[in-house]
C-alpha cells in the first residue's frame, strides 16, 4: 500500500495528468518535488492553486495536482494573473510556474512588479537558457556566446533572474538546480510558508534544445559547478527545531518565518547572512566571477508586509463574502445623493 | 445690428430679452483654477432651476494652455453642444483674439481689461472688468491671485445675467466641501465683483436668467463618477487599472469611496481590492485571474489601454471569465486627441482579438444609467461569463450632467451560474455530473466553480489552449467547433440579459434615428428641429447594448429610412447593424463625424433633413 | 466488400487498380524524425510526376505526443486535405485504434508490428511491417533507431504502392543537404524494407503509382520559407520577431538566408538587421522605428503577437509609418490550437488598433504569391505610407506545397514618396514648400522624409497625436476631421497599389464563389465537383487584399447567389463584404468553418450545392 | 549679437517650440542643459535624433532641437522605437527622453532589453516619482511612505533605476539632479559620447504634484542631500586632457571613450572605481543607508560592444543603400530556386 502522510493522502493524490515534457526535461523533476514537498508538508491539493503562463515549463502544472484549481494563462503575464486571483482567497497558497522566456523577457515588467507586491506565493522560474516550447530560440537568460542549432552565437548579455529579483528588493530569492532534488525540496518547502513573494529560480535543463556540456544550462554543467551555499531543513510551526547531531548552534542558522515555521540553514558559510540583500548581490557577482553555480537561500526577509497587508482585505476569503456585506445599504446610497449637488 | 459709437461699439439694447436661452463659454489658462468658478456658476444656475450643461474643452496639458469651458443654459431642457456662443468671457491673453471671433453676432464679449484684444467688432456688446485689480484687493495671498481672478467673471455674469448670489454661495460651499474660509474668499470676490459691474457697467445686452423650476429633485455630476459609485454598490470587488486620461478618475473616485462605501460591516475591513496596476497588460491579466477566482471585477482605461488589453480578452472570452472593462473613449486612433471625446472604439472592441470573438458592449447614455450600468455589468459579466464592456467616453465620464438621484439597484445582485461546496454536493446527491464547459441549461452558459472550493472534483484547470466541455486539453477539431458554436450560442441568447433599447416615437414619424450612449441630448435636440422646422417627425431608437436586441431589427424593418448617429468617422454603429441585418444593409444610412467634439444638434439635423 | 479469411481478413485483391489518387496518413510520435520519412515519400511521389500535397497535424508539445502527416496523391491535380484516408499507416501504440478507424472501407492499414491494435476490420486491408527489427539490423546508432524505424514505412510503401527508389534517394539527399552517411544510412532501411515487403508481402489492395507529367518544372517548398525569400528579394532592411508557431520559421529562415542573399557586394556587410525581440510589443515599435527611419521594416507573428501588436498599429496608421506585418494565423480565440490552421484574424485585423482604422491586408493563395507578397508587401506598405498585413496561415505557412520556380520581381523597388536632400533641394528651388501630411498629389498620400535627411528643414516630429499637415502638434477640430479624411481617402484610392483578385469562370455559371488565401485548393476541388456532379458551374473570384478592388462589387453585383467561403467561425470576410456592400448584403451567403483543419473539397461543396 | 559656437550655430538653433510643461518643471531644466551640452559640443541637431515615449517627460522633445528629426511614440516603448530607427543611420546620434512612470513601469521589460542591447543613444530618465500628465499618481519610483493628494500613501518600495540597469548589465549608468545643471550637462556630454546605451537617471522635480520638501524628488530634499561622486568633465577627442590647476594626477581619473574624447573625474573618492560594476552596487546601496542622492557617473564600460557591432551593418546609413545593393541579383533566385526540391 502507498505510504500516505499525515492528513491520510498519498503521493497520488498529489498527481496531474501524465507529463507530455520530453524525457529528461528539467521541468519533470521540478514537477516531482513540488509533489513530494507538499505531500510531506501535509497540505490538501485543495488549499493550493496553480497559475503558468506559456512555455514548457508553463505548461508543466498540468501534470500536477489535478485537486487544485489552476489557470494557464498568457505568456509573461502570469504574475498579474496570480495577483488578481490570490486577492479572492487568503486561505488558499498560491504557485506560479514561469520560463525563463516567460519571466525574462515578455514578462519582465510583471515580474519586477510582483515583487513590488510582495503577492504571498511561490514564483518557480524553471529556467533553461532557451525557449523550449518554440523550438529553441534563445532566451534573455541564455550565455554569452552561446551556439544553437539554427540560431548562431547569442551575443547578448544573460539576465540573471536573482539579481533582478534582489534588484527590485524581492523577501525571499533561492536559486537551485532541478538535479539536485532535495535542495528543491527544501527551498519549495521554505518558500511555501513565506510570507510574500518567494523568488525561485531554478535552472531545469532543456534535454532537447540546450543540453550541450558547454552551456551553464546543461545537465553536466550544472552538475560540475554547483557551489551550495548551505543545507536546507524546513521545520514545520508545530515541530521543535533539531539543529542536528553534533551540531555547534554557530554552525547552524534557524530563520524563523512568520507562520512559526523555520528554516534552518546547516554548513553555512560564516560570512554568509541570508538577510543581507547587499551581500546577496555580492555572492551572485562573485559566483560569477568563480565560474560556479551558486544555490541556496539567497537572500530573505520574512517580515515584509504582503499585497493581504497593504489592501487591508477581510481574513476570510473575499470570494465568499456574501451580499449583504458587498452592496452598500440603501442608506448609503441616499447619503451619497444627499452629499451631491441638488437643484 | 445697429451699433453705438462710445465706448466700445454694440449692438442697441433694445433687442428683446433673451431668457433661459444662451451659451457661456469662458477662455482661460489650465492650472488657474477656473474649473472652480465654471462650476460656481454651472452649478448656481442649476441650482435656480434652470437646465444646464457644463463642458469643458482642455489640452493635453497641465499647465499654462488654453482652456475653455461652455455652459449651455435652455429653458427647454436642450443641453447639448452648440456651436453657437452667444456669451464669450476671455481671461486668456492668448486666446483672446479668437475668443472673440466666436461670439456670435449680437452677442456678448466679456474680456479682462489686462488682456488687450487686436481688434474689435462692432456687432457685439463688450464689457471688460478689472480683473487683476479686484483680484489683488481681495486680500487673497498672491499665489491665490490667478484663482480668484477668475472670480471675477462669476461676480459679473451674475450681475449682468441676474445669477442669484445665494446660488453662487452655495455652489462655492459644495466645492469647497463646506469650509468656510475658502468659501469667503471666493465668495468675496464674486460679491465685489458684481458690486463693481452694478456701478460700473450699463447693461446693453438682452441676455439673462429667471428662477425656473425644471431641476428640481435633480443632481449633478460627472459620469465617472456615477459609473464608479454604480460599480460600488453592485458589490465590486476588485479594480486594477492604470493611470489615463479621460478613465483615471473611475478608479479614483472608487478609490476615494472604498473607505466611505466598502468598509466590511463585519470586521471594518475593506471589501474591495483596488490595484493600480504597472499598466494595462498587468491591469487586464489581474482582473481576469480575480473573475475567474469569482470576484466582481473591474478594469478601468481608455482606447490606447483597451487596445494593450487585446490578447487578454480573447483569453478571458474563450476561456469564459466574467470581468467588466470600461472604456472611457477619447480620441484615437493612437495616442489621437486624449482629451477630446469620440465613440471611435466600437468596431474595434466588438471583433476584440486574434480569432472569432463578439464582445458584448454596455453604451450608457445618461448620469443615472452610468451608475446603473456601473451594477449591472458586473451582473452581466458573471451572468454569461464573459467579459463585458462598459462603453463610456469623455463627454459623458468627465463633463458635467443633469440627472436624477441615483437609485438603488433593482434587483439583488446576480452572480450567475457559480457552484460552491453545498451545490455540488446537491449535484452529486442529485446524480448530475459537473463539467466546466457544460451546456446543461441550454442556453450555452455553463456552470462554474470558483478558487477556493474544496469540494472534491470542483477545481479544474483553465487555459487559453483547446479545452473541452470538461475543460481537458484538447485539439480535437470537432471539440474545438462545439465548444465555439456552444459560446456564440451563449452570446446570442443572453442578449435577454443586456439593457434594451430606449424608444422614443413621434406621431406620422416614417423617419427612424439610431444612436447611442452620450450623443442623446444631441438627438433629442435634433428630432425637436427636425419635426418643427422641417417637419420631420421621427422615432428613436438608443440602443444601449451590442448584440443587438430583436427590437433593433424591428425598428430598421419599420422605417423606410433609418439614419445612424455617432461620433466616429466610420460610421462604425452603422457596420456592425448592416452585419446584423443585412435584408436591411441598404436602408440603413450613415451620419456620423469626428473632431473630437460633442456633436451638436445642427450637425444631425444637417445629415438628415 | 468480400473478405478473406487469412492471415488477415481483408478485401478481395480484384478491384479495379486506383491509380495516383489516394491519400496516405502516417500516425507517429512527435520527436521521431517522422518528418524526415514522410518529406521523402512526398518528394520521390513529386519527383515521379505526380500532383502531391503534404500536411502536417503536429501537437502542442516538442515530443512523445501523437503527430500525422498526410499525403495526397491525386493525377488531376486537387490536392486540398480530403476526409477519407485511403491508406493508413500506424507506428504509435498510442493512436492505432483509432488510426484503423480512420481507414476508409477498402483501404489499406500498414501498422508496425511491434504495435497491437486492440480489434481489427474486415473491411479494410491489413499489413504488418518489422519496422523495430529492420532498425535494428541498419546498423543505426541505438539513438537513432526510432528515426530509421520510420524509414521502414517509407520502404514498405515504396513496395507496394510502386514508388521510384531513386526518386526516394534523391528525396533523402535533399534532405540531409547531399550528406552522403545520413542518406546512406536512411536509404539503406528503405531498401531493406521495400526488400522486405517484395518478399514477405502479398499485395492485396488496389493501389499504386505511375509516373505521370505533371509537375515538370516545379518545386515543392513551405509558404513561410517562400514568404522569407520574397521578402529578401523585396530589399527587407529590417526584422524584429518573437517566436510563435507557426511564425518562427519566416524569421528563422530569413536569418538564415541572410548571410547568402543579403551580404553587401560593396563592404561584406549584412543589409538587413535581424533582431529577436523581448515580446511582440517590442517588435511592432523596433519596426515602425525602422520603417520611419527608412528602412524596409517587416515584423512575422501570429494572432497572439498581432493582439500585443494592437496599440502600435494605430500608431503606424495614424503618423503614417510604412511596416509590414506577416500574420501566420493559427487557431484563436486566446491560445487556441497554437499548431493548427484558421483564417480567423480577418475584421479583427481590419478594425486593429482603437479609433477609426482600417488595414490592409493580402491574402497570398500559393507558394508563388507568399514569395510576390513578400516583396510586394514592402512597396505597397511604403508606397502608401501605412502597415500592410500580410496574411498567411499555417497551412500554407507550414505545409509543403507545390509551386513554379520563384519569379523576379517584376519591377524595380518602389519606396514610395520619400524627399532626399536632392529632392528637396529642387523642392525648393522651383519654390515648392514640403510639409510632412499634406496632399500634394491629390491621391491621400503626402510626401515623407526619413531620419539622416540633413535638408534644412527635412526634419520633422512624429507622433500619435492631433497633428497637422506641417505635422505640428494640433488639437484643432477641422484639423483632425480633415487629417483622417485625408488618410481615409488614401485608403481608397491605394487600392490600386494592391494585387487584384483573380478571376476563374466557368460556362453557364450563375453561382459565385469568394474566397481567400490558403483554402484555393479546397475550392479548385469543389468547384470541379459542383459542376460534374450537380450540374452547377460556378465562377470564381479569388479576393487577394482588403480593401476589395471595385472587381469584387462588380462580381458580387454579376451573381444572383455569391458564396463566401472561408475558414474560420463567423464568416469573417462576409461581414466586411456587407459593410462594403451592403446593396448586396443579402445575396452575400455566408459558408465558414473552422475546426483547426484545412478545408476539404467535400465541406465547401456541402455548403453550396 | 548671439555668441556662436565653431560651427557657427547660436544657440537658438537648438532650441524647439516653446515648452508647455509648468514653469519650474524639472523637465526644463533638463531641456536647456541638452542644448547647453550640444551647443557647446558642436553638435549639428541635424545629426542628432530624438525619441521619447508617453508623459510630461515624453512631452519635453517637442521643446528642443526643432532642426532634429523626432518620434514621440507610444507609452512605454521608446527603447523598442529608438532601436529600430537607429539601425538606419549609424551616423545619427539618438536622445531618448522618457520619465518613470514610461521607463519603470510599462516600458520596464523594454528598458531592460536595450540595455542588453547595447543601442547607442543617450536614454534620459526624466524621474519625479509620480505621473506627472496624468496628474499625480504614483509611480513605481515614488517613495514608499510617500503621500499625495488623491492617492493616499504609497505602500511599496521604489525602483531604482540605476540599480536596475546595474543588475541588466547597463554599459553606462549615471544619476543626476535636473537642480545640478552643471553635472547634467557634464554627464550628457559624457553620455552623448558613449559608444553604447548611456542611461541617466535625471531626479527632475514635479513642481506641480510631487515637490513636497519630504519626498525625495523635490527640489528641496534634492539639494539638501545631493552627494556628488566626483566633478565631471568632458574633453572631446580633438583637445588634450587637462587635468586642472595643482591637481595631483592621483585626484582626478581620466576614462578614455570609443571615439577618442575623454570623461575626466575630478575630486573622486580614492576608492571609487567607475568601471567597476559591483562597487557601483554598492555606492547606491550605502547611499540609501546614508539617505544622500548619490550623483555623478557610477558606472562605465567604455568598450562593450554596441548593437551595430552585432548586427554587422555597414558603415553607411542602411537607409541609403541603394536599391543594386538590397535586391540580390537574379542570378541569387536562379541558385535559390536550383537549390529547392524541384520535380
Ligand atoms: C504572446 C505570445 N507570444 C509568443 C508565444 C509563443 N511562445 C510559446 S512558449 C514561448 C517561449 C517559452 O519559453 P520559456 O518561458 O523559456 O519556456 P520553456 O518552453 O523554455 O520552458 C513562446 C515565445 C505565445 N504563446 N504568446
Ligand atoms: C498605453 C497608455 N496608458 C496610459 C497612458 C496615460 N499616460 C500618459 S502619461 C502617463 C504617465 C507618465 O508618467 P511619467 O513617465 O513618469 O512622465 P511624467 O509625466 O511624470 O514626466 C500615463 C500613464 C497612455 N498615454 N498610454
Ligand atoms: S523542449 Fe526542452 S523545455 Fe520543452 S519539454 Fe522538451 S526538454 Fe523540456
Ligand atoms: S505636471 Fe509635473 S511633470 Fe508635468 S509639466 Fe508640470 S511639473 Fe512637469
Ligand atoms: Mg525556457
Ligand atoms: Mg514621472
Amino acid at each position: 500500500m502507498a505510504r500516505t502522510n499525515a492528513i491520510g493522502l498519498t503521493k497520488a493524490d498529489y498527481k496531474g495528468a501524465p507529463t507530455t515534457l520530453c524525457q529528461g526535461c528539467g521541468h519533470n523533476s521540478i514537477l516531482s518535488q513540488i509533489i513530494a514537498s507538499l505531500f510531506e508538508m501535509n497540505v490538501r491539493p485543495e488549499d493550493v492553486v496553480k497559475f503558468s503562463g506559456i512555455g514548457c515549463s508553463s505548461k508543466a502544472p498540468t501534470y500536477m495536482l489535478s485537486r487544485s484549481f489552476g489557470f494557464n494563462g498568457l505568456h509573461g503575464r502570469m504574475p498579474a494573473l496570480a495577483t488578481g486571483a490570490l486577492v479572492a482567497d487568503r486561505t488558499i497558497k498560491g504557485i506560479g510556474m514561469s520560463g525563463d522566456g516567460d519571466t525574462a523577457s515578455i514578462g519582465m515588467g510583471h515580474f519586477k512588479h510582483v515583487i513590488r507586491r510582495n503577492v504571498p506565493f511561490v514564483y518557480i522560474v524553471a529556467n533553461n537558457g532557451v525557449y523550449g516550447l518554440t523550438k529553441g530560440q534563445f532566451s534573455a537568460t541564455a550565455d554569452k556566446g552561446l551556439v544553437l542549432k539554427r540560431q548562431g552565437e547569442n551575443p547578448y548579455m544573460p539576465i540573471d533572474i536573482c539579481m533582478e529579483a534582489l534588484a527590485s528588493n524581492a523577501s525571499f530569492v533561492a536559486r537551485t538546480f532541478a538535479g539536485d532534488p532535495k535542495q528543491v525540496k527544501a527551498l519549495l518547502k521554505a518558500a511555501f510558508h513565506h510570507k510574500g513573494l518567494a523568488v525561485i529560480d531554478i535552472i531545469s535543463p532543456c534535454v532537447t534544445f540546450n543540453n550541450r556540456p558547454d552551456s551553464r544550462y546543461s545537465y553536466e554543467w550544472a552538475k560540475d559547478h554547483e557551489a551550495a551555499l548551505h543545507q536546507i531543513d524546513f521545520v514545520p510551526p508545530e515541530e521543535e527545531i533539531w539543529l542536528g547531531e553534533g551540531l555547534e548552534p554557530g554552525e547552524a542558522r534557524p530563520i524563523r518565518l512568520h507562520d512559526g515555521s523555520t528554516i534552518v540553514l546547516k554548513q553555512v558559510d560564516e560570512d554568509y547572512d541570508p538577510t543581507d540583500r547587499f551581500g546577496a548581490i555580492k555572492a551572485i557577482e562573485e559566483s560569477y566571477a568563480q565560474n560556479v553555480l551558486l544555490t541556496g537561500l539567497l537572500y530573505i526577509d520574512p517580515e515584509a508586509p504582503n499585497i493581504y497587508d497593504i489592501l487591508d482585505l477581510p481574513d476570510e476569503p473575499l470570494n465568499r463574502l456574501p451580499e449583504a456585506r458587498l452592496r452598500p445599504p440603501a442608506e448609503a446610497l441616499e447619503a451619497l445623493n444627499a452629499g451631491l449637488f441638488a437643484a | 445690428m445697429t451699433s453705438e459709437t462710445a465706448p466700445h461699439p454694440s449692438p442697441a439694447p433694445t433687442r428683446p430679452a433673451v431668457v433661459n436661452d444662451f451659451s457661456i463659454t469662458v477662455g482661460t489658462i489650465n492650472g488657474t483654477g477656473s474649473q472652480t468658478s465654471n462650476l460656481a456658476l454651472l452649478r448656481a444656475l442649476f441650482r435656480m432651476g434652470i437646465p444646464v450643461s457644463g463642458k469643458n474643452l482642455f489640452p493635453s496639458n497641465i499647465q499654462g494652455m488654453p482652456t475653455w469651458y461652455t455652459i449651455r443654459v435652455d429653458k427647454d431642457g436642450f443641453i447639448a453642444r452648440r456651436d453657437r456662443h452667444e456669451i464669450v468671457v476671455a481671461m486668456n491673453p492668448a486666446t483672446v483674439d479668437e475668443d472673440l471671433d466666436k461670439v456670435m453676432p449680437g452677442g456678448v464679449f466679456l474680456y479682462a481689461d489686462h488682456i488687450k484684444p487686436r481688434h474689435m467688432r462692432d456687432d457685439v456688446v463688450t464689457y471688460t472688468m478689472p480683473a487683476r485689480k479686484l483680484a489683488r484687493e481681495s486680500g487673497a495671498p498672491p499665489k491665490l491671485r490667478d484663482y480668484v481672478a477668475n472670480m471675477v467673471y462669476v461676480g459679473v455674469l451674475a450681475h449682468l445675467l441676474g445669477i442669484d448670489l445665494d446660488a453662487i454661495h452655495a455652489a462655492l460651499r459644495y466645492h469647497f466641501h463646506g469650509k468656510e474660509k475658502a468659501t469667503a474668499l471666493n465668495f468675496g470676490v464674486v460679491q465685489k465683483a458684481a458690486e463693481w459691474a452694478a456701478a460700473n457697467l450699463q447693461k446693453r445686452d438682452p441676455y439673462r436668467v429667471e428662477p425656473m423650476d425644471a431641476t428640481r429633485g435633480m443632481i449633478l455630476s460627472d459620469g465617472n463618477s456615477a459609473l464608479a459609485w454604480g460599480a460600488l454598490f453592485g458589490g465590486l470587488q476588485f479594480l486594477s487599472w492604470y493611470p489615463i486620461t479621460p478613465a483615471s478618475s473611475v478608479a479614483e473616485t472608487i478609490n476615494e469611496y472604498i473607505p466611505k462605501l466598502r468598509k466590511d460591516p463585519v470586521t471594518g475591513k475593506n471589501t474591495v481590492a483596488s490595484i493600480q496596476a504597472e499598466d494595462e497588460l498587468a491591469a487586464i491579466n489581474m482582473a481576469i485571474g480575480a473573475g475567474w477566482a469569482g470576484l466582481r471585477a473591474m478594469t478601468s482605461t481608455s482606447g490606447p489601454g483597451i487596445s494593450l488589453m487585446t490578447e487578454a480578452v480573447g483569453l478571458a472570452y474563450y476561456a469564459e471569465v466574467p470581468v467588466v472593462l470600461v472604456d472611457v473613449q477619447r480620441v484615437g486612433p493612437s495616442t489621437g486627441l486624449p482629451t477630446r471625446t469620440q465613440q471611435g472604439d466600437i468596431t474595434f472592441v466588438y471583433f476584440l482579438s486574434h480569432g472569432d470573438t463578439e464582445h458584448i458592449m454596455l453604451f450608457p447614455g445618461n448620469l443615472n444609467e452610468a451608475f446603473e450600468f456601473g451594477w449591472r455589468s458586473l451582473d452581466i459579466a458573471e451572468r454569461l461569463q464573459a467579459p463585458v464592456f462598459l462603453m463610456m467616453d469623455l463627454d459623458l465620464g468627465m463633463n458635467h450632467w443633469m440627472g436624477k438621484p441615483f437609485e438603488y439597484p433593482a434587483q439583488p445582485m446576480d452572480r450567475g451560474k457559480v457552484l460552491w461546496e453545498e451545490d455540488l454536493k446537491k449535484w452529486a446527491e442529485e446524480g448530475r455530473r459537473w463539467c466546466r464547459y457544460e451546456d446543461v441549461d441550454g442556453d450555452g452558459v455553463p456552470y462554474r466553480t470558483v478558487m477556493g472550493n474544496r469540494y472534491p472534483g470542483a477545481a479544474y484547470f483553465t487555459r487559453g489552449t483547446g479545452h473541452d466541455e470538461c475543460a481537458r486539453y484538447s485539439e480535437d477539431p470537432e471539440v474545438w467547433v462545439r465548444v465555439n458554436q456552444r459560446i456564440k450560442k451563449k452570446y446570442r441568447e443572453g442578449r435577454k440579459y443586456l439593457p434594451k433599447p430606449v424608444l422614443h416615437t413621434m406621431e406620422g414619424a416614417r423617419l427612424g434615428i439610431i444612436a447611442y450612449g452620450s450623443t442623446e441630448p444631441a438627438i433629442a435636440e435634433a428630432r425637436h428641429i427636425l419635426q418643427t422646422e422641417h417637419d420631420m417627425p421621427s422615432d428613436y431608437l438608443r440602443v444601449r447594448a451590442v448584440p443587438f436586441h430583436d427590437e433593433v431589427g424591428d425598428f430598421i424593418a419599420q422605417h423606410e429610412r433609418v439614419v445612424v448617429v455617432e461620433a466616429n468617422r466610420d460610421g462604425q454603429l452603422a457596420q456592425l447593424l448592416r452585419i446584423t441585418y443585412p435584408e436591411f444593409a441598404t436602408r440603413i444610412e450613415s451620419h456620423s463625424r469626428s473632431d473630437g467634439l460633442p456633436l451638436t444638434a445642427e450637425w444631425v439635423v444637417s445629415g438628415i433633413r
